[in-house]
């Protein structure tokens, strides 16, 4: 039996107006196993918790019950107070008698008749408290970036800067990400390149940084502050050490005709390759697909020429396992597939091409060098029309209904950088809203209008068709002239709608990590915990979250490498007491209670028990990491025996509050 | 079909793929089968059997006997391979010490039928077709088949047995014989209706805990309502509330994990039809969530256990169709 | 002898009812029950009721005492009220002996007040049975089913019920009723007898013996290896127990109501893994150990302490009950051998 | 006056989850939103914690009306949770209402921790559904209404 303390608090006249304190605390005076009942103005003041404080020492309290405001609000505080005495803080039960009571209630026999009902419900509940201990788990000092595009990078570079490892995962050959492949960046119109390379440079040359190139995850094990993750190095038949990056091979191969998706299949690589000039690791790998020697065993030119002996040509994939305290997702986005869309005759013609296959066609290091040429006659284009809101903003089911968000921007970009390279392009842009907030972004998009002369049309392009002399009509609405128009262009370029990597949807199974629909990882709270997952360490960077810019991208991968620094510098993190625990005897491993927990808490173990009868037999059981578990109780109720149940919110004090509230008087 | 069982347990009790046979044995009368584990060709010979009357679904012994040293045979009727399915997907029985062997059933004769109809006094059975003939100290009766199946026969859902190592006879097939028939007539009944009706039967409960202790899907170590810490445990049911606690909470604890074997329903001594209760949980889940069948797919996700953003709000039960 | 014709018979339940409860067996649910008599109520055609007629004097759960607690202070508050006097109609041999199997537990000393207060408000009128079925096995306990002990005893024939008081009890219930009976030579009861032994003698359990039980055989029957077979499909549920007339195991709990507690008893089986927990634990571990003991009990225990008398009335309601369909019958038969 | 027959007043117990009702419960009261003293609240860290035997232990308590109150569907705090809770509760609810139980008896809202003024309306709508159907009889347990 405890012995249990009640204090009522007046809350100056917030309670006590319409809540007979005194009566209250008087009637609860007479509840079984309570020692010790008072009421005071303000409980929460100091003189308020040194009442609590003595009456504790006085009278050996063992449990306390506040009736007072929200425990939201003062639960914490009184934890302290009673921790103070000597006692468990999770001891205490708030009774809310402010806002589920006084506050709502004006008839004062009804509101003290409730508040002692809710006071008695919480002494119900403290009979059955136990003394709950916060846990402790270690911390590994090492951080996994999963991505290696300009997320990942910034991510990477912040935690390494705080003094901790980090290592990066890339599923290409090199990192730099889809950054790589744009020509310039607005609203500043700086090279992409120039502002990304050094950064690309510093992470291979940081002491802090290991990238994984060419990798995957392939598990994921563990939980915050002490994950297991195996890699998958993928065979590039060079060897990363020997390989110099001279580029020797690349020029001998014979296989020429090797589509190159760093161009977006606009030219063509070899089949052994650098991705580009400035890639890191600057390091040829082979592609398999097209190698005539792995393929057939006939050529091996490459190893022929090659100086520094890298070329091995039976390297296999590799597993690394690793341990990490933090793990980042900055698997970012890809633009989506267009053949959905017939109407705009991507598929019917080479000239009708994708925004991010014009930034290649603009950009020096790209298929043209730079001289905007059409793909399908190299002429020079005089017309051209853009289509934005491809597949964005679309619930017809065949594109995404979020807003790509990117596309405004750099649309107008290309829009004045070609006016400005080809002021006799005539220029159009189809747009259905121009979305630019942002620093400096609506004095973009206006000087493309008004300075560069563009021809902004409000309306959606309903059809684009190839004519057979090369010309392509483009027919679309004007909504505000309210005309129909047709015109004839040389080049279309549509903004295609941005989706999440396919690689997220597996790797957030893997994490126990939660997506929303469209396959952007949730994130904790969508306004005050941004950059994390609601599973415990892992964190979110970059467009894998959302669609974003640069400048946002990066933002929001230095603040979630603040989270990740302001996780490893703990030497051990507490936990929350409050959580699932299994009674082995009773579970019979059933597995339902770990189908239904979304952080991966539970797992099962094979243990031996001795029986009624005296011998041992060999049962699979639930075992509750508490380092992983939040305490929602998804599992409690799932499990048909009660095997599981929930520190602080157990089966027993849930039905002692239901008695309590229903107890006739 | 008894003859060759006997005849291939002997030979894989022979050849050692299995130290012992779980089957059915004879008892006084033609009906009083009862479920046993054979260890030799002799004890085959000298018990054991498969007629109309061996109902008991085997599956819930494999729990008890996976424990055990070495392999059993085990004879698995179609819809006990539901079962078997639903056990293996909760880690409750080892695969590797069952071979299973899929028997054809063609629906079991029901002794409570018989005594329905007024029979006493049973000394044998024959069949004869599509009819019965029922050989009593007061004469014989014949009845066709059909009429005194079990009800679970009646209403069969799959002669298809869907986990085996070998199968006697044909694949059978996934029927539907309207076994949610009574649940849709309950349901177009008033609630008051639907009270006293639930109330007759629930009543007649005497807390004997033959549907649990017979359900496959009611494996628990300890179960709630013999576990004085859960706060409801139970040796009688007290009042209405109890008898209706008892019962509400059991379905609910194998809704979604209940393969439908009707077992509770044969088993009960007062004759209260229990799998009308499994089978509103069963319609519900088909309904709301979509076709699901428990042990169907070894390793299959529960219903209950898993969800769709897109699902149905709770409020649904007070909107729909019926009275 | 009296009788009373059977278009009658609603008039003789009415003129009992008047006076007191009564009960006879009617199909409620699908199954035949002892019911409270109201007019028009039906008489059941069944053989017997599902359950036994124990419950009239244990029944499956009752109050003991109450405890009503006010704040920190507790009222011990005894919950019986007067018992009415009451009559249970149309018990058959097997269930009629089974009172006296239940007095000698709860009527030896001490004396169960509760059980007692029952048994002296309560009168049994049995009902001689006419079609017995393959489960009976009353004539190997010297149970005479053509005409069964208890207060009066009734015959139903074609076309009239006859009844003959046995005791006082009976005589009085008689002189009750006295106006609507008239008096009858024992022809047609006699015949009644006689065509029912034949039946019995026909039934296939009309040889199966207990007798080698009897004797002094209890360690041998405890340590027979048969148990592992015989208890081996068990699935430990009650069925056979609650639906037993002579079964008298309880246990007893607090219910706390929220404002008080009720102690009550309620059935328990032997069968069950939580039966007669204490502190350190169930002394019977295995199903095998409790399987045993319900039948040790029936057969060797209760004889040897009841001048050899048996726990078991051969009602067969286990033997068409059980589950999986073992029972005492296939239990005695396995074991004696051994013996 | 004690000889007159006292209104009819319903028990109504109110399970909400810590992290968006039971707050949408403070933030009525906080903006004096009134609903009856019938409604006791108990909090809980998620609806996926509410078993139905706290439901039925409510009514078997003498409760006459449970409702349970949890985050949007999306919006769970620990993700899924009110997904689990609305499956269980929509079968137990549609159970109930199978075996002849008052189906308006019992009830599933989202609120969340910004809708303290739908927190007060559900409840007065509730405790006036409630109130309608007055005592709870069939899922009654007389000795606890003694």
């Amino acid at each position: 039996m405890q012995r249990i303390g009640v204090f009522v608090c007046w809350c100056g006249s917030n309670i006590a107006a319409t809540v007979d304190v005194q009566a209250v605390s008087d009637a609860l005076a007479k509840e079984p196993g309570v020692v010790y009942s008072t009421n005071y103005q303000y409980m929460c003041s100091e003189a308020g918790q040194n009442m609590i404080k003595n009456a504790i020492k006085e009278y050996n309290l063992t449990g306390v019950v506040v009736c007072s405001c929200s425990p939201r609000m003062h639960e914490a505080t009184f934890r302290k107070t009673v921790a103070a005495a000597g006692l468990n803080p999770y001891m205490l039960e708030v009774a809310n008698i402010r806002e589920q009571c006084s506050w709502i209630h004006k008839d004062k026999e009804a509101g003290t008749e409730k508040a002692i009902v809710l006071g008695r419900t919480a002494i119900a509940k403290v009979q059955l408290n136990a003394p709950l201990q916060a846990g402790e788990s270690p911390v590994v000092k090492r951080a996994l970036v999963i991505g290696g595009g300009i997320a990942g990078i910034q991510t990477a570079l912040d935690i390494a800067e705080a003094g901790f490892d980090v290592d990066i995962v890339e599923k290409n050959p090199t990192i730099g990400g889809k950054m790589t492949q744009i020509d310039k960046t607005f609203p500043t119109l700086d090279c992409a390149a120039c502002i990304l390379t050094p950064k690309m440079v510093d992470c291979a040359q940081n002491e802090k940084i290991h990238i994984y190139s060419y990798s995957e995850v392939e598990s994921v094990k563990g939980f915050v502050g002490n994950f297991t993750v195996s890699i998958k190095k993928k065979a590039r038949y060079v060897d990363e050490n020997k390989c110099t990056g001279c580029g020797e091979c690349t020029t001998k191969c014979p296989m020429k005709n090797v589509p190159n998706e760093f161009n977006l299949g606009m030219d063509n690589r070899r089949a052994i390759y650098i991705p580009f000039a400035q890639a890191v690791p600057k390091v040829a790998t082979i592609d398999p697909n097209y190698c005539n020697m792995l393929k057939n065993g006939k050529c091996g030119l490459c190893a022929k020429v090659c100086g520094a002996g890298a070329i091995d040509y039976k390297q296999q994939d590799q597993i690394v396992e690793e341990k990490y305290g933090a793990i980042v997702v900055a698997t970012g986005y890809n633009p989506i597939k267009l053949d959905k869309f017939d109407e705009f005759g991507y598929s019917l013609s080479k000239d009708v091409i994708t925004s991010l296959e014009f930034e290649r066609l603009t950009n020096a290091a790209g298929p043209t060098s730079g001289t905007l040429l059409r793909p399908s006659d190299g002429k020079h284009p005089h017309t051209i029309v853009f289509v934005q809101c491809v597949g964005s903003r679309d619930t017809s089911g065949c594109g995404k209904p979020y807003c790509s968000k990117i596309c405004c921007m750099y649309t107008a970009k290309h829009a004045m950088l070609t006016r400005e390279k080809y002021p006799d392009t005539d220029v159009y842009v189809f747009y259905i809203d121009v979305r630019s907030p942002g620093k400096n972004y609506d004095e973009f998009y206006r000087r493309a209008v008004e300075q560069y002369g563009v021809h902004y049309i409000k309306g959606m392009v309903g059809k684009v068709a190839p004519r057979a002399d090369g010309k392509i009509m483009v027919q679309a609405s004007d909504l505000l002239a309210d005309e129909q128009l047709h015109i004839e262009a040389d080049l279309v370029v549509l903004a295609a709608a941005i989706e999440p990597d396919k690689s997220a949807r597996p790797l957030a199974t893997m994490l126990t990590a939660s997506m929303d629909t469209n396959d952007f990882f949730t994130e904790a709270h969508a306004k005050l915990r941004p950059v994390e997952s609601p599973t415990a360490g892992i964190f979110l960077s970059g467009a894998c979250q959302g669609p974003k810019d640069i400048p946002d991208t990066v933002s929001q991968a230095s603040a979630a490498a603040a989270k990740v620094i302001g996780l490893l510098v703990k030497d051990k993190l507490t936990t929350n007491p409050c959580v699932a625990q299994s009674n082995e005897m009773m579970c019979n491993g059933c597995s339902s209670c770990e189908r239904v927990c979304p952080y991966g808490a539970i797992t099962y173990v094979d243990k031996e028990f001795r029986m009624p009868d005296r011998t041992t037999r060999v049962r699979r059981v639930a075992s509750v990491n508490p380092a992983v578990c939040q305490g929602c109780g998804a599992c409690t109720v799932a499990c048909p025996s009660g095997a599981m149940d929930l520190k602080g919110f157990s089966n027993s004090q849930i039905m002692a509050e239901v008695d309590a509230i229903c107890q006739m008087k | 079909m008894q003859g060759m069982m006997i005849s291939r347990a002997k030979e894989l009790l022979q050849d050692g793929t299995v130290n012992r046979v779980l089957g059915w044995q004879a008892g006084e009368f033609v009906y009083d089968i009862t479920p046993a584990v054979f260890e030799s060709a002799e004890e085959l010979d000298a018990g054991f059997v498969y007629n109309a009357f061996c109902g008991s679904n085997l599956s819930k012994y494999l729990i008890k006997e996976t424990i055990k040293e070495g392999k059993i045979l085990v004879f698995l009727k179609p819809c006990d391979t539901y079962s078997f399915n639903q056990l293996l997907t909760e880690h409750r029985i080892d695969r590797d010490k069952i071979y299973v062997i899929g028997i054809p059933c063609q629906g079991k004769t029901s002794g409570e039928m018989l005594k329905a109809k007024g029979i006493s006094g049973i000394t044998g059975i024959k069949e004869d077709g599509d009819n019965v003939i029922v050989e009593t100290i007061y004469g014989n009766e014949t009845f066709a088949r059909a009429d005194v199946l079990e009800e679970r026969c009646r209403t069969c859902k799959s002669k298809k047995h869907v986990v085996y190592d070998e199968l006697m006879g044909e694949e059978g097939e996934v029927l539907d014989s309207g076994r949610f028939d009574m649940v849709a007539k309950l349901e177009a009944m008033t609630p008051d209706e639907r009270f006293a009706f639930w109330r007759s039967q629930l009543s007649k409960c005497i807390r004997c805990n033959a549907c649990r202790n017979v359900c496959p899907a009611c494996s628990c170590e300890k179960c709630v309502f013999d576990n004085p810490n859960s706060g409801i445990s139970q040796k009688a049911a007290a009042d209405s509330f109890e008898e209706n606690m008892f019962h509400i909470i059991r379905a609910f604890h194998v809704a979604g994990r209940c393969t439908d074997c009707g077992e509770c329903s044969r088993v009960c001594p007062q004759n209260i039809p229990l799998h009308l209760l499994n089978r509103k949980f069963i319609k519900d889940i088909n309904e709301l969530y979509g076709e699901y069948q428990a042990g169907e797919e070894a390793g299959s996700r529960a219903p209950l256990v898993n969800y769709t953003t897109g699902d149905v709000e709770p409020s649904i039960v007070y909107h729909r169709e019926g009275k | 002898m009296l009788k009373i014709s059977l278009g009658k018979l609603t008039d003789l339940f009415d003129a009992i009812a008047e006076k007191e409860a009564l009960y006879i067996p009617a199909d409620k649910a699908g199954v035949a029950q002892f019911t409270r008599y109201e007019n028009g109520l039906k008489m059941s055609d069944a053989l017997n009721t599902n359950r036994s007629a124990k419950d009239f004097f244990f029944p499956q759960i009752e109050n003991l005492v109450d405890f009503k607690v006010n704040g920190k202070n507790i009222e011990i508050i005894d919950p019986r009220t007067e018992q009415e006097d009451f009559v249970v109609f149309g018990v058959r041999g097997c269930d009629a002996r089974s009172f006296s199997v239940l007095d000698k537990v709860f009527l030896a000393n001490p004396v169960d007040s509760y059980y007692a207060n029952r048994r002296e408000h309560g009168t049994i009128v049995s009902m001689a049975c006419t079609r017995p079925a393959e489960t009976c096995f009353c004539g190997s306990f010297g149970i005479d089913a053509s005409d069964p002990e208890g207060d009066v005893t009734c015959w139903k024939t074609e076309d009239a019920l006859y009844l003959r008081a046995n005791t006082e009890k009976g005589e009085a219930l008689i002189e009750k009723v006295k106006p609507l009976l008239e008096e009858s030579d024992d022809a047609a009861v006699e015949a009644q007898k006689a065509a029912t032994k034949e039946i019995l003698g026909k039934l296939p359990l009309r040889s199966f013996t207990t007798e080698k039980f009897g004797g002094d055989v209890m360690m041998q029957a405890f340590n027979s290896d048969k148990w592992n077979s015989l208890s081996e499909s068990c699935l430990g549920c009650g069925t056979c127990t609650f639906v037993c007339p002579t079964c008298q195991c309880y246990d007893i709990r607090d219910f706390n109501t929220g404002n008080g507690i009720q102690r009550f008893r309620c059935w328990d089986s032997c069968m069950y893994s939580d039966f007669t927990q204490m502190a350190g634990g169930q002394p019977r571990l295995t199903q095998k150990e409790r399987f045993r003991q319900r039948f040790m009990h029936k057969l060797v225990y209760f004889p040897a302490n009841n001048n050899g008398e048996y726990g078991c009335v051969g009602c067969g309601r286990c033997l068409s009950k059980c589950p999986i369909s073992m029972n005492i019958v296939k239990v005695a038969k396995t074991l004696e051998g051994e013996l | 006056m004690p000889n007159e027959v006292k209104a009819f007043k319903p028990k109504i117990v109110a399970f909400c989850c810590n992290w968006c009702s039971y707050a949408g419960a403070d933030l009525a009261g906080t903006n004096r939103l009134t609903y009856p003293a019938d409604v006791k609240i108990i909090r809980v860290p998620c609806s996926c914690r509410v078993n139905p035997m706290f439901i039925l232990r409510a009514f078997q308590r003498g409760a006459d009306g449970v409702i349970l109150c949890g985050c949007h569907p999306g919006d769970c705090h620990y993700t899924s949770g009110n997904y689990y809770a609305r499956r269980r509760m929509t079968l137990l609810f549609s159970m109930l209402d199978y075996l002849g139980i008052e189906k308006e008896r019992t009830r599933v809202e989202w609120v969340s921790a910004a809708e303290g003024a739908k927190f007060a309306a559900t409840m007065n709508d509730f405790v006036a559904t409630v109130t309608a159907l007055g005592e709870n009889k069939r899922l009654e347990d007389l000795r606890c209404k003694e």
